[in-house]
């Protein structure tokens, strides 16, 4: 019999960062060294621990990145929780890729791109931005507002100041909620921050975070200009299957598992409001 | 056409037991069928049809779909799936026989689902044509002929005989397979019978239903409607009409620890359920009212937006007859097209 | 009915803490054998135990579930135990009605200092578990061991 | 008695006493009653139905419309008091917003009962003198209204209303009733003949839920059965075990405050008999502890939040009875 994409592979976790208070981030590799699938920027994996859970969580690593996969996950529920209580050497299983993907080889390319990102809304950003950095002579100009709680709470803060903040290709502007200690950059919400630094309208934008912080950005990107159909998002709901049979992650007729998470936010407003 | 004698039934049913496994719907109490494994003797039910659908036999209520075995910080998962036995259906009605094609969409589509596709590959769906439809029948909304039922073979009962007409080509074996039974046959009454039930038909109280207002197109319209309010106002929430559906397939994944093992399971699901859409952080239907709107949406416009039209709904009546508090798709498009 | 020799039921007692509990531990300084089958699992007081955890008990291998709890009057928590004692009743009833061996289901009230009377339950609930096999009629079996 | 309702409930929607109506609404068919509320008098008079059909026990409905604001009111039979009083009890409803008309009670018709006598295509049903007269759509057949009473009301216990603000009709009494025969029969068997019998009847249960959820007494926010962390979550029995788990277990946690109204066998799409385990613990409870009728009154302790020192050891069951 053919292989069922419902029969989950083995992952091995070989390193575990913790990225902030509740966000870790895994590594996952096959058990027998290399990534266990192939996968596209904005495109999720189902992780699970036999016995304890199963859910989606989005794949934050660069396809570019030809030795592993890593997860950023934020601990929020029972499975969430068993991950962030595992050790290196932990077996998972693992399925996917599921969903579509950021158009990185389609509409974005050739354009100029800003990503907007709250908290750990930045996780499948993360993606697209390693692999447009990868592929830097593919796209224009490329700008990543990141904001989040506290300097605590920036996921892959480290990566930010080490690589992105060092490459004179992007530009990278960190804001957080409140003033703190030890912090002399931007303080404010991400939205409010957007509208500052007023971007160019020409930007193709791809924007995640909480649900409060998407609807006030895309109102604040209206403001200036941007139009629903420049603007992108990947969203999450309860899944079970990944692949559109289970029968719980539509909105209206549109599956986010497999016709999403990726929505351009023009393809969204034809969709009843119900996520 | 290929016939044989009622009372010769028994024989048949023998025959085709001798070389696979048979379920015939037979009586489990007065006014209750349900499909049973075969065993000599076992008499066809008078009733219409199952309590519980046909759809058992490709999507059963639960499943096994892989076990792990787990050794301190290794996991093993073992593929437990192995190809089904060939199998027999008999006697399954027009409107289950549809449904199939409805379930066929969602599970044979990219990625297939392999449980379902081992059993749909290994299962012959013998149908029966109906002669008696009941009031809460609606079957002809969707285009259906009960007279004329698909599926493999069907099967025509004309009251004294019954005769085979295969549609496919696992049907014409299966006729192959029981041929030294069968004697050829005049059709002449069995045409009167036809005529009378469409007679009938046509005198249904839902007759007259129609999805001529509903549709893929019709999204926003439906969606944001204010009727939802109150016709889900006496939803108990239960999932009795999702069960006894020939066509909801939402499924849920479960595991289950064994002390030894873990195993993971696949059950029905319905949407009505309060935990259906529920995550750790939220759940994006609340109330029963979303929940309710969910379960018509999809079959009356979701399901048709990505099916070129077909709905996800074949009339049979069930959640007619079974929801505990008698609201069902009838009453709820008849509101919807209220103006 | 025929008994199999080599059939070892699996037993779990529910002890309260404060007095089965010492009740078995007592049979053991007193070097007092009752027999391995048995598998304590120790609770705060009899009424503790939910029908639920009974049931699962049986679910996931138990052959027989006893409770143990302190004497009626006797109750750490003054009357945890005659809530206990109304409340198993009732499901053992039940479970009876359901067709389920009565001798796969006690309850007995053992006091710390009656090390010899947990040793002789034990054993006699043991035994009378042996005698009905293994647990057939309440037993999930997914959780039969292969 | 339907046109006597519709006109008290218009009036006192008129002068204000209340803001809302629960009852039944008229269906496709002769049958299909749905429990619904009303909000004006068009409604009602359109809509409202009493018949011989409406079984449908709406007090747990009051839960949720005594949380919104205003009065309503409710149509209580007399089954559906006891189930009110329970739910006052246990301090589900606010008894200050509803208002509790009377009404008479059954016997009312199962519908599934009509079916089984083969009778097909129904379009109506009528009580002429205790003979049914139904027009199907094969002719006309006819059949004695005994034969098609609802199992809850052929061992009706109570006509007697327990709880009103007023009545429509006249009251009655608690009934002597022959509820506990079926229990006793079973008693009266080996244990394996009653493992046989349930074992048939429960696995035919398909997990639907609708017995704990048209229960009056099944209030819980959210059910130990749809609890993730409880462990036995399982929305389709995988095993026979978590079929006898399900309904001990439901039946366990209704026990003393299951008023015995029979919602749970009249809507079981399957026909279990669960009526029968709610009545195993409430014979067992009038036998062991005393007899107990849950929701006769509002302040009585239930039978498991309560003991006596000189209560019966469980060993009672060993002594009793078939084994």
């Amino acid at each position: 019999m053919n292989n069922d994409t419902l029969i989950p592979k083995i992952g091995v976790v070989t390193d575990i960062r913790q990225d902030t208070p509740d966000v870790k981030t895994f590594r996952v590799v096959a058990p027998e060294g290399g990534k266990v699938f192939e996968h596209m920027p904005g495109q999720c994996a189902m992780l699970s621990m036999p016995g304890v859970g199963e859910a989606m969580f989005s794949i934050t690593s660069s396809p570019t990145n030809k030795e592993f996969m890593e997860f950023s996950i934020k601990k929020c529920g029972c499975l969430t929780e068993w991950l962030h209580a595992m050790e290196v050497g932990q077996q998972i299983t693992i399925r996917g890729p599921y969903g579509n993907a950021f158009p990185v080889e389609g509409d974005l390319k050739g354009k100029d791109l800003l990503f907007i990102a709250g908290g750990i809304g930045l996780a499948p950003l993360r993606s697209v931005i390693n692999y447009v950095r990868d592929n830097r002579a593919n796209y224009g100009d490329v700008q990543v507002i990141y904001g989040s709680r506290s300097k605590d709470d920036l996921v892959d803060y480290k990566e930010i100041i080490d690589e992105w903040m060092a490459d004179p290709n992007i530009r990278v502007d960190l804001t957080i909620d409140n003033p703190q200690e030890g912090w002399d950059g931007h303080v404010g919400f991400v939205p409010n921050y957007v509208k500052e630094l007023a971007p160019s309208t020409s930007k193709t934008v791809l924007v995640c975070g909480p649900p409060i912080m998407i609807k006030f950005t895309l109102a604040g990107l209206k403001e200036l200009g941007f139009t629903e159909t420049q603007v992108y998002t990947t969203m999450e709901l309860r899944m079970k299957c990944g692949v559109g049979k289970c029968g719980r992650c539509n909105i209206g007729n549109k599956y986010v598992c497999k016709d999403g998470p990726v929505f351009r936010f023009d393809q969204l407003g034809e969709l009843p409001d119900e996520y | 056409m290929l016939k044989i004698s009622k009372s010769r039934l028994g024989e048949l049913f023998d025959a085709v037991a001798a070389k696979q496994t048979l379920y015939i719907p037979t009586d489990r109490e007065p006014g209750a069928a349900e499909y049973k494994k075969y065993e000599s003797g076992m008499e066809l039910t008078k009733e219409l049809n199952t309590v519980r659908s046909a759809k058992d036999f490709f999507f059963p209520q639960t499943e096994n779909l892989a076990d792990f075995r787990i050794d301190g910080k290794n996991i093993e998962v073992r593929d437990i799936r192995e190809e089904c036995g060939d199998f027999v259906v008999f006697g399954v009605r027009a409107c289950d026989a549809r449904s199939f094609t409805i379930l066929d969409k969602v599970f044979l589509c990219e990625p297939v689902d392999s449980f379902y596709k081992n059993r749909r590959d290994h299962g012959t769906v013998v149908t029966m044509a109906c002669s008696r439809p009941a009031e809460t029948c609606f079957c002809q909304t969707f285009g259906i002929d009960p007279t004329s039922p698909e599926g493999d073979a069907a099967c025509f009962d004309d009251g004294e005989s019954i005769f085979f007409k295969a549609n496919t080509e696992k049907g014409q074996a299966f006729i192959d397979s029981i041929a030294s039974l069968l004697e050829e046959g005049d059709t002449a009454k069995l045409d009167e019978v036809n005529a009378k039930t469409k007679e009938i038909m046509a005198k249904l109280p839902l007759a007259k239903l129609s999805t001529g207002n509903f549709g893929g197109d019709k999204l926003n319209e439906y969606f944001n409607s204010d009727k939802w309010a109150e016709l889900s106002e006496a939803c108990l929430g239960c999932g009795t009409c999702t069960f006894v559906c020939p066509t909801c397939q939402c499924y849920d994944i479960r595991d289950f620890n064994t002390g030894h093992g873990i195993k993971r399971f696949r059950c029905w699901d319905s949407c009505m359920y309060s935990d259906f859409t529920k995550m750790a952080h939220g759940n994006p239907r609340l109330t029963q009212l979303e929940r309710f709107r969910q379960r018509f949406m999809h079959k009356l416009v979701y399901f048709p937006a990505n099916n070129n039209g077909e709905f996800g709904c074949v009339g049979c009546g069930r959640c007619l007859a079974k929801c505990p508090i008698s609201m069902n798709i009838v009453k709820v498009m008849k509101a919807l097209e209220e103006k | 009915m025929q008994v199999n020799e080599n059939f070892e039921p699996v037993i779990v007692a529910f002890c309260c803490n404060w007095c089965s509990y010492a009740g078995a531990d007592l049979s053991g300084t007193n070097r007092l054998n009752y027999p391995t089958n048995v598998k304590i699992i120790r609770v705060p007081c009899s009424c503790r135990v939910n029908p639920m955890f009974i049931l699962r008990a049986f679910q996931k291998g138990a052959d027989g579930v006893i409770i143990c709890g302190c004497h009626p009057g006797d109750c750490h928590y003054t009357s945890g135990n005659y809530f206990t004692r109304r409340r198993i009743t009732l499901l053992y009833s039940m479970l009876d009605f359901l067709g389920i061996e009565r001798n796969r289901t006690r309850l007995e009230w053992v006091s710390a200092a009656e090390g010899a009377k947990f040793a002789a339950t034990m054993e006699q609930f043991t035994a009378d578990v042996k005698a009905l096999g293994p647990n057939r009629r309440l037993e999930d079996l997914r959780c039969r061991k292969q | 008695m339907q046109e006597a309702m519709i006109k008290r409930a218009k009036e006192l929607l008129a002068d204000g006493s209340v803001d809302r109506v629960i009852g039944w609404k008229r269906g496709e068919f002769a049958y299909d009653i749905t429990p619904a509320v009303f909000t004006s008098a068009e409604e009602l008079e359109h809509d409202f139905v009493f018949d011989d059909f409406t079984a449908a026990n709406v007090s747990k409905y009051l839960v949720k419309e005594t949380a919104k604001e205003g009065k309503i009111l409710a149509f209580l039979k007399p089954c559906d008091t006891y189930s009110f009083n329970q739910l006052i009890k246990e301090h589900r409803i606010d008894r200050e917003k509803v208002y509790v008309v009377g009404i008479p009670g059954g016997p009312k018709l199962d519908i599934e009962k009509i079916k089984a006598k083969g009778i097909t295509g129904v379009l109506s049903v009528k009580n002429e003198d205790y003979t049914l007269k139904i027009e199907t759509l094969y002719g006309e057949e006819t059949m004695p209204f005994s034969e098609a009473v609802l199992d809850k009301c052929a061992s009706c216990k109570s006509k007697k209303h327990v709880a009103y603000d007023e009545l429509i009709g006249e009251d009655g009494d608690v009934l002597e009733s022959n509820r506990f025969d079926m229990v006793e029969k079973l008693e009266n068997m080996t244990a394996q003949e009653r493992f046989d019998f349930w074992r048939g009847q429960l696995s035919k249960c398909i997990r639907c839920n609708a017995c704990r959820n048209v229960c009056p007494a099944c209030t819980c926010e959210n059910c130990v059965f749809d609890n993730p962390k409880s462990g036995i979550d399982n929305k389709a029995a995988a095993d026979s075990f978590e079929e006898n788990m399900f309904h001990i277990i439901r039946a366990f946690h209704v026990a003393g405050r299951c008023t015995d109204c029979g919602e749970c066998s009249r809507v079981c799409p399957q026909h279990i008999p669960l009526h029968l385990l709610n009545r195993k613990f409430i014979k067992d409870i009038n036998e062991l502890y005393g007899e107990y009728q849950a929701g006769a009154d509002t302040t009585s302790r239930a039978p498991l939040t309560d003991y006596t020192k000189d209560d019966c050891e469980p060993s009672v069951v060993h002594e009793r009875g078939v084994e």
